[in-house]
């Protein structure tokens, strides 16, 4: 289980293709990685805000908790904050398990709790303004079913 | 007691800063919240609407009636969009 | 939207970046990689046969409804056939949409119809044997979903 | 009419061949299969339990109910495991 909560870009083929290579049991590996939308060109960049120390500790409670839930083989989470551009890749999870129904379920779960319960925020910088992203009420109603 | 109180995003941005150090007695965190938004326009703006803002203590998700007994840091800030 | 069925095994991460690479409008990029089990070190080799004309023309069909279902700003499926080794990656899926949501349904779609609809078989081969691999009934069940 | 018939997996290991040619006058899928079956001991084994098959006209998963009009290729399989 690796958590990194970073400021530099990072590559989600090479991360995906190193947390592969370390598994023996398991049949599927799911990952997902969040991308900066650029919004038909009205992007200029993206600042992501976050609470140093508790970030680390939601993850990590979030992450302990998929694991044991879905009786994974092993999940990763890299997650930057600072400036990004657009199609900058904003973060990445990746869920391993024995069969496919655990590795997606808990994959969509850490993204669930993640948009919602890790303390980051996201601020859009346009060419005229800039507006912190609004929570959306889907984000939090995805929240229930687990 | 002495408690860092510290804000983000929006919530930082009205306040004016990132951090204070508050001497209080308050009780919960309602209590708190009626301290500080006493103090000046800049916070009782920054709190005008509870629902809208969510709380930490010691790093932990709580709500605004949970107790400030044996807390140190308490955190105000909107809704996450991490992910 | 690319589908490659092919015998010559790929790199993951590799095909995950050049997904990736071709996106703009989308947020969510969701992968899922499937691996041959080395079942506690029993297995010798993965057979897997395939109906050649069949399965293009089957999987074609699958991505292009899961395209069009969850709006996808694009789709890629590569699936190998021949003869893999214990832990080779076996296929993978790609889906990228706006949001995350859209993206995790449509590779689960996929992967379930991928499962129970595109003709491949596998074969364990053991040092004492073979066996064709069975169909799961939860194989058959998770398509009832859609 | 003249049919293509392919095997695949175990199928095709209890019968013997990936493919074979047939001619026949079978109006659906379990005509083809009753004709099959007479032929001998290894496609009555094969064909012994219909339940744990699968049929494909033209490469579309068919019914074994299907009339085989204007069809040319039949394929007779296992239920698949991909992915």
């Amino acid at each position: 289980m690796r958590l990194s909560v970073q400021e530099a870009a990072f590559d989600a083929g090479a991360e995906a293709n190193a947390f592969t290579a370390g598994l023996s049991r398991a049949g599927a590996v799911v990952t997902f990685t969040g991308r900066v939308r650029d919004n038909g060109g009205t992007l200029a960049a993206m600042e992501i805000e976050h609470y140093p120390g508790m970030t680390e500790r939601a993850i990590t409670a979030i992450m302990a908790e998929a694991v044991a839930r879905w009786n994974l083989e092993d999940a990763l989470v890299i997650h930057r904050h600072g400036r990004l551009a657009a199609n900058d890749p904003i973060m990445m999870v990746a869920t391993a398990a024995v069969h496919r129904a655990e590795a997606f379920a808990a994959a969509e779960f850490l993204m669930d709790y993640l948009k919602s319960r890790a303390p980051f925020w996201k601020k859009e910088i346009r060419p005229d303004g800039a507006d912190w992203v609004a929570a959306r009420d889907t984000d939090e109603q995805a929240l229930r079913r687990w | 007691m002495q408690l860092t109180v510290l804000y983000f995003a929006w919530l930082r941005e009205r306040i004016g800063l990132p951090r204070e150090t508050v001497e209080t007695n308050a009780a919960t965190v309602a209590d708190l919240v009626a301290e500080l938004i006493a103090r000046d326009e800049g916070h009782a703006l920054a709190f005008a609407d509870l629902a809208s803002l969510r709380v930490a203590l010691d790093q932990q998700l709580a709500g605004f009636d949970s107790p400030l007994t044996g807390v140190r840091e308490v955190a105000f800030f909107p809704p996450m969009t991490g992910g």
